[in-house]
């Protein structure tokens, strides 16, 4: 059995990287891979927290977590790509004609 | 719900005026149509029948009040209770005392003035609503007795006269409206802190404030000892009040918004501001910050001194330097209303009465005052001073009302503005001594910028036979007033004089108020402070 | 020689007022209740006149009826006159009685209360209110003001309606006039030195107005503007003056105050320093109004009006209030009856300022040319020893010497009596001469107007004496009077100064040497320029062609000269006879009649050896030594065929015994060039206001607009440019944001741990 | 572990609704007269799913019509269990009470409005032709223009219908993790509908950045909430609040925690730092979903805000709970920052935008001083009712300001200031609205929104001015001893009267400016009623009766949250 602790400490890394990341690049997909990550990070906490409680509660919130995470995926690929229908870039720099 | 007669003039007014305007809209075109011809009579009937009740309250017909009965702390022509916003503790309450009663009179009468100067303007089917909503929203402030209805006529007067001087105004009229209400609403909302902290610190009374207890209505304040017992808090607000007020008499150095607004506004817009719209400020600091915190006032009563004595002096030499009629006489209300902070300040029932009389007195002539240079503008196009000369050969009747109206301005024994100057300067003396020389030389400052003003716009053409006209009229024949702005100016120069001889008609109410006034709030808490003596020295004391 | 085309009978409508007196009398008025209509009546005819003259202007019944209001005007004054002469008799011959003053209230102008300064609120209202004081001086000057308004008036339907600038204009003129009256009236008769105060500035107004009658004129609105300036600084004073005078007594009634000047409210004795300060700052609102050094400078200007206001308000009323004023200090430094000791100083004060400018005047009113200046000069200097004849009175009073004190003030008191009758004429005549000139000129240009003629200029008469016999006349009669001339009206008053203000100096007071040694070399000037002005205008050869085609012709200007050259013959010498200097200084219970002999012996040959060597050094400075220099100088026969009537023709014909001097040297000299440009006073309050007044108002005004308006501004561009500032942060870019977002989540971290 | 027949469903009546019209919206267009044929049998049933379309509901009009219907049905049945007071917990995750009724209200009022805007923004067009070669390009475009409308209505409404689910179910939820879900079911609809007009320019771009950023904020929030998980094991808001309060010193999962949290609802409500997509959302967004942003869905940012700070996270009377610093600090940079950005700008979405930014600042203003730990529970009680009431009535003259730009937005008029030109002389009774609606943003009485932010400073002032030093007499100890809370009512009126500088400016172009075009706008009778119906009630709001009715609702709502 891992400790939980363990697996909070990758969470922690697995959601610095992400936020990281979501600041860093500029094309969307890896923003969007980066915005998983950091989900994933949080279900890693419900799942230590699960294991570390022994509560059921946990496991059930990773798996709708799992589900949110799904539906902004689609949805978020489904927006990039009006974007680029209209834009040609799915650079977040580049996409700046609303601004100030 | 039995209204009486108070809640009647200032909502039927607002009512008539907001009907008047939509009805319009919703009505016909060819109904519309001729409503909008007759709309300056209805709203000329509506101010008159206004005037007459106010004036029938004076006489007593109405409601069959002697006002030199009135002592303080008394107010007449009370409603029943009726609660607006209960679970806050607001409510309708209305009441008149010797304070407000002369400025709900000096409304009355001038809204109809203002709409016969400007009888014939522009878009008339708006603009005489509009004046009609200004008279209930200043008679709302007048008459309320309660700070947040207060509160409310209070920024509801600006929204009339930012659409009169927007509407009607000059050429830079977007930027003076702009000023004008900003800058008020930033002065008022410093005001509304205040009046918040006094609010929660009132005692509740049964059956209003249900939610929180308080309640807003001014004479359960007044009535309440030491409202708010924090020393340094109660100063604070205070403070708070003063801002706000002091921003609307306007005092010195915050009066900057009073010349842009009043060049801009149009002739009648001009009458309300300064004829009425300024006493608010002095009306509310009297009603609220002076009567509720009468030992902050005393504490800082060299502050007073200052802002009245620099409104008052700074204010003269400033019109000295002005070139343009109409920003020179709004210069000069700056000056004039200094001398409402020194009388206040003198703490003298003699000053207090004085400082009320200057209100009143400033209410008649400092419209006939922008009467005139609404004329000016109206017949000359333009208002620069010097840009014209001899104008009295072409226009008798214009110059004889600006040399009433300046002569009234700058003191003139037997109109009405030297009763209450002569009155605040005697007090002063007591007060103050020797110091009573500054606003006294003033007085030869005043003089001096008037009759400049005059004897290069009315005098000096050179020619018996014609005026040296202005660049602006084109070559066109000048002409005198019309007979509605020479009717109008008529009428205040009469009563201009008619309170200089005979002041009592209002004076002794206020006499009576002030004799209270000091009684029963400034004497105790002059003894509590016991900070008060009447020199000079003590004032040279606090600066230190 | 054309006719005097006389208009009576439009004066038939006023004689029903004559009535108003019996009639009232028979209702069962007193003469005191009626008082109120000597202010009230003008009060009303003055909107009357300027309503109806607006609306009938052109009119030519209105114009040939009622002379455009001047009838209107008349009979106000005439209801004033016959009223005053009532109240005259009255108190001289009637019921009531000499000492008591009557106080009439007709109703409280304010009431209010008092806060003292042990916090306790005085129980007791005070008022200001209105009523009627009237005593000996009040009589005199009540008289002489109503009196010299009528006349004037009456002068005025001749002068200004018959010429031909003034065209529809003078309904404004007559309007002004009544309401100038009624402020004259009312200041004499006002009970409180408020209400004394507040018609005072009536008149300032007044005087405003009418020296502004020619408001086209640059110099006219100059000069009006300069002398209700002017005057104000006076009043400004004054006006402090009077709150101290308040504070002290808590009352400013005469009544109050009077009653007993050593005690103040609520019985405190007076400080006499208060009271000093007090006094002096109303002095120096008379100083104002009574153009004194060092505020005369607005009192030749004021000749800008028309003539009728010269001698109207420059002359015989307004100019005196401010003696008036100085004549109601008595009381308080009356110390024989519980006056205010300690107030040596201020009679010191007054007497050097009326030294000062009797002097001053004089000197500068030697050369002017302007027939107007020089009696404006004239008047100043002759109201400057009024003041020093008061202030050497007050000093006498203080330092408890009543007699002497009661000499110097009733001789001021006559004198400012012969004066106003002196000078008011004068001021006519002299109005005649200029009227005349002017419409030879006008006949002989015919319409060719020559704007460079000035019918004011003296240069431009001489030989009038035989043109205008009457005016000439009443013209020498006047100049005697001022000049002192023994035996004719200002005779009696001067010399009784003079030697009272030498007597304090040489028994009392060294100081007093100053006031007096100017007073009396002015005495001798006196006799040069008013004999000058005399002789330039109406003895010698024609200057000018213009006088050739002078007549005497003009209606409604011969009565009232008539009638004042005969009160300035006679009244002063009659007066004297009644002793009017002991009426005038209350001092009743001395009054009696001396007689003839008595009064020449008291005037000549008084029994104390300074006065009377004083006394003969004056006639001979005044009476001898100035006319005949005078007469050296201008003098001269008239022109062939010319001749005078015998009043006058002794005096033309003397006045070229004297041989001629050519004064061109002396004309020339720097000094003369000072007095010309009347000693630089006015050069230099200009330089002063255009160096200091001006230049300040428009540093305000720039401090005003580009510091505190321009805070504002700048707040308000400041926060438009910071606002763009602000909306750049928001690049466009969503990895801004999201960086953004990280910043303030650890700043939020921060900010929590910061605070736990 | 309570069985489903205790669940008592009525409680959920307006979530019900519409969970009953997305279904109807997904059916009813789908009916038709395909057939199944029975299996071995020749026997075809009508299934009437599928198939041909019958004319009836091939209308593009249903899929509105469905929605108004739906949204007016929850609306009043929002209405009636407000009026009814009604009560109840659904399990352990859901508790109505009258402060959930009243949201209910706000968040279905808010979609109504959006669906009859959004009626006339992207209008159903009942006989659209097909595009022919023959067409000009001009008209082509307009006919595809038709057609995708009537092709999208579907969508946008069940979209909508989603939104107002989340929002409604979000409010009533007593768990913090279907409080996320719900929370994430709004805004990943919302999402979708910024950027709904994918054929502009700015619409794909307006949804990609709000996305990214809303979904980076959601992701933080929700590792945020897994931490609080992990401090506590148990999501129960109850359970928190016990934890919380049985804290000791502030646990760091419990801290960060709920820091991170307040980013996720901070980036709802719009409040500085995380503000920076919200205008550029609304000014990309049509303007009924601007509007649906600005007011329902921050309304539910708030109240998410509010079941964080004011229920779990509360302290003690006295206590000056970790957060108060951070949020005083967050609301004065927000409102100053809303307001300072919207003095300049040009387009009317994004100052209303900013604006909105502003307004958001005040009620955290609000929330703060509640945080201060100063007052009792009955001042803590007026202070969230002070922002109950606000954003009640920001429905009225916010959503109305973007409803007034709705109208203009069909001519293509509302991204800048060119639209608001001369309004008044096209259409005055708009102009006026709009003039009332600034107004009332500037608070200027008696309009409602005077009152609300009246309520507000009222709050601060109440818990803080009573602080100040008491011994010593002079100003200046007193105001360097007074609760820095205090200043927070000033930094509000100072805000406030820099805010009407951009207020006012909008009615000096309505009335003042030559109109760009001059024809009156489209005539949208339904749209222009509500737009009267928003005018008027921001009016009868300010002062008087209605005003007490709200308020007394509000303050009832303020009872049971706390």
């Amino acid at each position: 059995m891992i400790d939980p602790s363990w697996i909070v400490g990758l969470g922690v890394i697995l959601f610095g990287i992400g936020l990281l990341g979501t600041f860093y690049h500029k094309n969307a997909i890896v923003v969007l891979m980066c915005i998983e990550l950091m989900l994933n990070s949080a279900n890693l906490n419900f799942v230590a927290g699960a294991m570390y409680y022994g509560d059921v509660n946990g496991w059930v919130f990773t798996a709708i977590a799992i589900a949110i995470a799904a539906a902004e995926v689609a949805i978020g690929l489904a927006i990039l790509l009006s974007m680029y229908s209209t834009q040609q870039t799915i650079s977040l720099e580049d996409a700046n004609i609303l601004r100030n | 719900m039995n209204l009486d007669i108070l809640t009647i003039i200032t909502l039927v007014p607002i009512f008539t005026g907001l009907i008047l305007i939509i009805l319009p809209q919703l009505l016909p075109k060819e109904t519309a149509d001729n409503l909008k011809l007759i709309t300056r009579n209805i709203s000329m009937g509506v101010a008159l029948a206004i005037f007459a009740i106010s004036t029938m309250i004076f006489i007593g017909t109405i409601g069959s009040v002697d006002w030199t009965d009135i002592l303080h702390g008394e107010y007449v022509l009370k409603n029943e209770q009726f609660s607006l916003i209960s679970s806050i503790g607001v409510q309708w309450k209305v009441g008149a005392d010797a304070l407000s009663f002369p400025m709900i009179w000096l409304t009355s009468l001038l809204i109809p003035i203002s709409m016969l100067v400007e009888w014939d303007a522009k878009k008339g089917h708006i603009f005489h609503p509009l004046i009609l909503i200004m008279e209930g929203a200043l008679l709302g402030v007048f008459v309320s007795l309660d700070l947040f209805i207060f509160y409310v006529f209070w920024e509801l007067t600006l929204i009339p006269m930012f659409l009169l001087i927007l509407l009607w105004g000059g050429e830079d009229r977007k930027y003076a409206a702009m000023k004008f209400f900003i800058y008020t609403f930033t002065a008022s909302v410093f005001m509304l802190i205040g009046i918040l902290v006094m609010y929660f610190h009132t005692t509740p009374i049964p059956g209003i404030g249900s939610m929180t207890g308080h309640h807003f209505d001014l004479v359960q304040m007044s009535l309440q000892d030491n409202l708010i017992p924090n020393e340094g808090l109660r100063h604070f607000v205070w403070i708070l009040l003063l801002i706000g007020f002091a921003t609307k008499m306007p005092s010195v150095p915050v009066h900057t918004w009073l010349p842009d607004a009043h060049v801009q506004a149009p002739t009648a817009g001009s009458m309300l501001l300064a004829g009425v719209m300024l006493k608010m400020g002095a009306y509310g600091f009297l009603r609220i910050a002076v009567t509720i915190f009468p030992e902050s006032t005393i504490i800082f009563m060299p502050l007073l001194v200052f802002l009245g004595m620099a409104s008052l002096v700074y204010g003269a030499w400033v019109c000295m330097g002005q070139t343009n009629l109409k920003r020179m006489v709004a210069y000069s209300s700056v000056s004039h209303m200094g001398l409402i902070f020194l009388g206040i300040a003198t703490m003298q029932p003699l000053g207090i009465a004085g400082a009320l009389f200057m209100m009143f007195a400033h209410g008649v002539i400092s419209p006939l005052l922008f009467a005139v240079a609404g004329a000016f503008k109206h017949h000359y196009h333009t208002l620069e001073i010097g840009s014209m000369r001899g104008i009295a050969h072409h226009s008798p009747y214009l110059s004889g009302h600006m040399m009433l109206g300046w002569m009234a301005s700058l003191g003139l024994p037997l109109m009405a503005g030297f009763v209450a100057e002569v009155a605040i300067l005697i007090a002063f003396w007591m007060s103050f001594g020797w110091l009573v020389m500054l606003p006294a030389l003033t007085l030869i400052i005043t003089a001096t910028y008037y009759l400049t003003s005059m004897q290069r716009t009315i005098f000096e053409s050179d020619d018996p036979h014609q005026g040296i006209l202005p660049a602006s009229l084109n070559g066109d024949e000048p002409r005198d007033v019309t007979w509605n702005e020479n009717t109008g100016m008529f009428i205040l120069g009469i009563f201009t004089i008619i309170f200089g001889i005979f002041p009592f008609i209002f004076w002794d109410m206020m006499s009576v108020w002030s004799t209270g006034f000091m009684s029963d709030i400034m004497i105790s808490a002059m003894e509590n402070t016991d900070a008060w003596s009447p020199s000079i020295d003590w004032i040279l004391e606090v600066f230190k | 020689m054309g006719e005097v085309k006389h208009e009576y009978p439009l004066l038939y409508p006023l004689i029903p007022i004559l009535l108003l007196a019996p009639i009232l009398k028979l209702l069962g008025w007193e003469s005191v209740d009626a008082a109120f209509l000597i202010v009230t009546i003008p009060l009303l005819i003055f909107p009357t006149i300027l309503i109806i003259g607006q609306i009938y202007n052109k009119n030519p019944i209105w114009k040939n009826k009622w002379k455009e209001g001047g009838i209107l005007a008349l009979g106000a004054l005439t209801v004033s006159l016959t009223i005053a002469l009532w109240i005259l008799f009255d108190y001289l011959y009637g019921n009531s009685s000499f000492s008591n003053q009557s106080v009439d209230t007709w109703f409280e102008w304010i009431t209010f209360d008092f806060l003292q300064s042990n916090y306790v609120i005085s129980q007791e209202s005070r008022i200001i209110g209105i009523g009627v004081w009237i005593d000996q001086v009040t009589l005199m000057i009540l008289f002489v003001a109503t009196f010299l308004c009528f006349l004037i008036c009456w002068f005025s339907m001749g002068y200004m309606n018959t010429d031909p600038i003034n065209e529809d204009r003078n309904h404004r003129f007559y309007a002004e006039f009544v309401l100038f009256s009624m402020g004259m009236f009312g200041m004499v008769l006002a009970d409180s030195f408020l209400w004394l105060f507040i018609f005072w500035e009536i008149m300032g107004l007044c005087s405003y107005l009418l020296i502004g009658f020619y408001y086209w004129k640059v110099s006219a609105a100059y000069a009006a503007k300069k002398a209700f300036l002017t005057t104000r600084i006076g009043d400004v004073f004054l006006m402090i003056g009077l709150f101290i005078l308040y504070d002290i007594y808590g009352s400013l009634d005469f009544a109050v105050i009077f009653d007993d000047p050593s005690t103040g409210v609520s019985g405190a004795l007076v400080d006499s320093n208060k009271l000093f300060w007090a006094l002096l700052l109303l002095f120096v609102g008379a100083v104002g109004k009574s153009a004194q050094f060092p505020l005369h400078v607005w009192l030749p200007d004021a000749m800008e009006g028309p003539t009728p206001v010269s001698a109207l308000i420059h002359a015989a009323t307004m100019v005196n209030a401010g003696l008036y004023l100085v004549a109601r200090m008595v009381p308080f430094v009356d110390i024989h009856y519980q006056g205010v000791p300690g107030l040596e100083n201020l009679g010191i004060i007054i007497a050097f300022i009326g030294g000062i400018t009797a002097f001053m005047a004089a000197l500068i009113a030697f050369v002017q040319n302007d027939i107007k200046k020089v009696l404006a000069y004239s008047t100043m200097s002759q109201l400057a020893y009024i003041f020093t004849g008061l202030g050497v009175a007050l000093w006498f009073y203080n330092t408890d010497h009543h007699h002497a004190a009661m000499i110097a003030f009733g001789a001021s008191m006559f004198h400012l009596f012969n004066h106003a009758m002196a000078k008011g004429m004068l001021f006519m005549a002299s109005g005649s001469v200029i009227h005349e000139v002017h419409h030879a000129h006008d006949h002989i240009s015919e319409g060719n107007h020559n704007h460079n003629f000035d019918p004011q200029d003296m240069r431009n008469m001489g030989g009038l004496a035989a043109k205008m016999p009457i005016t000439a006349t009443a013209m020498m009669f006047g100049s005697m009077s001022i000049i002192g001339v023994p035996l004719i009206g200002g005779f009696w008053s001067k010399e009784g100064i003079i030697a009272e203000t030498w007597k304090a100096a040489i028994e009392y007071e060294p100081i007093m040497f100053v006031p007096a040694i100017l007073i009396l070399a002015t005495a001798g000037m006196t006799g040069f320029y008013m004999s000058r002005m005399w002789l330039m205008t109406f003895a010698g050869e024609p200057k000018n062609d213009v006088v050739n085609h002078v007549h005497e012709t003009t209606p409604w200007i011969r009565e009232p000269l008539l009638i004042l050259t005969a009160i300035t013959a006679i009244s002063g010498f009659g007066l004297a006879l009644f002793d009017i200097i002991h009426y005038l200084s209350f001092d009743i219970d001395n009054l009696k009649m001396k007689g003839l002999v008595y009064t020449l012996e008291h005037a000549f040959l008084p029994s104390d050896i300074n006065t009377r060597i004083i006394g003969w050094t004056t006639i001979t400075l005044s009476f001898i030594i100035g006319p005949i220099i005078a007469a050296r100088v201008h003098g001269g026969k008239l022109q062939e065929g010319e001749k005078a009537i015998p009043t006058i023709s002794w005096l033309v014909s003397l006045s070229g015994k004297f041989g001629s001097q050519d004064v061109d040297n002396i004309s020339k000299s720097q000094f003369s060039e000072a007095l010309q440009n009347r000693l630089y006073f006015d050069d230099f309050y200009e330089y002063l206001i255009s160096k200091t007044v001006i230049p300040f108002a428009n540093f305000t005004a720039w401090f005003d607009r580009i510091i505190i308006d321009g805070i504002i501004k700048q707040v308000e561009s400041k926060s438009v440019s910071g606002s763009l500032e602000v909306r750049k942060i928001t690049t466009g870019s969503a990895k801004d944001y999201i960086l953004m977002a990280v910043v303030g989540m650890i700043s939020i971290f921060i900010l929590i741990w910061g605070v736990s | 572990m309570n069985s489903l027949s205790d669940i008592s469903l009525e409680l959920l009546l307006p979530e019900a609704m519409m969970i009953v019209g997305i279904l109807a919206m997904i059916i009813i267009p789908n009916l038709g007269d395909a057939k199944i044929r029975i299996p071995l049998t020749n026997t075809s049933v009508p299934v009437f799913f599928g198939g041909t379309r019958f004319a009836q509901v091939n209308n593009p009009f249903i899929p509105s019509v469905v929605a108004m219907i739906t949204f007016t049905a929850s609306f009043f049945m929002s209405l009636i269990m407000l009026e009814a007071e009604t009560n109840g917990n659904i399990g352990e995750v859901m508790e109505i009470n009258q402060f959930t009724n009243l949201f209910s209200l706000i968040f279905t009022s808010a979609l109504l409005i959006t669906s009859i805007a959004t009626f006339y923004r992207m209008p159903p067009h009942k006989n659209p032709e097909i595009p022919k070669n023959t067409d000009s390009e001009s008209s082509t475009g307009t006919k595809i223009k038709i057609l995708m409308n009537n092709r999208r209505q579907v969508d946008f409404y069940i979209l909508l219908m989603m939104v107002g689910l989340g929002m409604c179910l979000m409010s009533k939820s007593t768990h913090l993790f279907l409080l996320f879900v719900c929370l994430e079911l709004a805004s990943l609809s919302s999402y979708v509908l910024v950027g709904f007009y994918k054929e502009s320019d700015i619409g794909g771009e307006a949804g990609t950045k709000y996305f990214i950023v809303g979904s980076v904020a959601s992701a933080v929030g929700i590792y945020g909430m897994s931490l609080l998980y992990l401090w506590n094991g148990n999501l129960q808001i109850d359970s928190l609040t016990s934890s919380w309060a049985t804290m000791e010193s502030l646990d760091p999962f419990a801290g960060i925690g709920i820091g991170l949290m307040l980013v996720a609802f901070g980036f709802k409500v719009g409040a500085a730092p995380f503000h920076l997509a919200t205008p550029d959302a609304y000014s990309g967004a049509s303007s009924p979903i601007a509007g649906l942003l600005a007011t329902a869905s921050k309304a539910m940012g708030f109240v998410a805000i509010m079941k964080i700070l004011l229920i779990i996270t509360s302290s003690e009377e006295g206590i000056e709970t970790y957060w108060m610093v951070a949020i005083a600090l967050m609301s004065v940079i927000t409102m100053t920052w809303g307001n300072f950005a919207a003095l300049s700008s040009e387009n009317p979405k994004r100052m209303l935008a900013y604006s909105s930014v502003a307004h958001a600042g005040y009620m955290l203003a609000a929330i703060a001083a509640i945080g201060s730990g100063l007052g009792d529970i009955d001042s803590n009680i007026l202070i969230v009712t002070a922002v109950i009431f606000h954003l009640t009535i920001l429905i009225l003259f916010k959503f109305g300001a973007f409803l007034v730009l709705t109208i203009l937005e069909n001519e293509g008029l509302s991204h800048n200031m060119d639209g608001l030109k001369g309004l008044a002389k096209r259409d005055p009774v708009i102009a006026v609205s709009m003039f009332i609606f600034m107004l009332s943003l500037a608070g200027i009485p008696p309009l409602s929104g005077f009152l609300s932010k009246l309520l507000m400073i009222n709050g601060i002032v109440n818990v803080s001015a009573g602080t100040g030093s008491l011994s010593s007499a002079t100003i200046l100890t007193w105001i360097t001893s007074v609760n820095i809370i205090f200043w927070l009512a000033l930094s509000i009126v100072i805000n406030s009267a820099v805010s009407l500088f951009y207020y006012l400016r909008i009615g000096l172009i309505m009335f003042f400016e030559e109109p760009v075009i001059e024809e009156p706008p489209a005539k949208s009778i339904y749209l222009r009623i509500i737009i009267i119906i928003c005018a008027t009630f921001t009016i009868l709001l300010g002062i008087g009766p209605l005003s007490e009715y709200l308020l007394e609702i509000a303050n009832e709502a303020a009872q049971s949250l706390l």
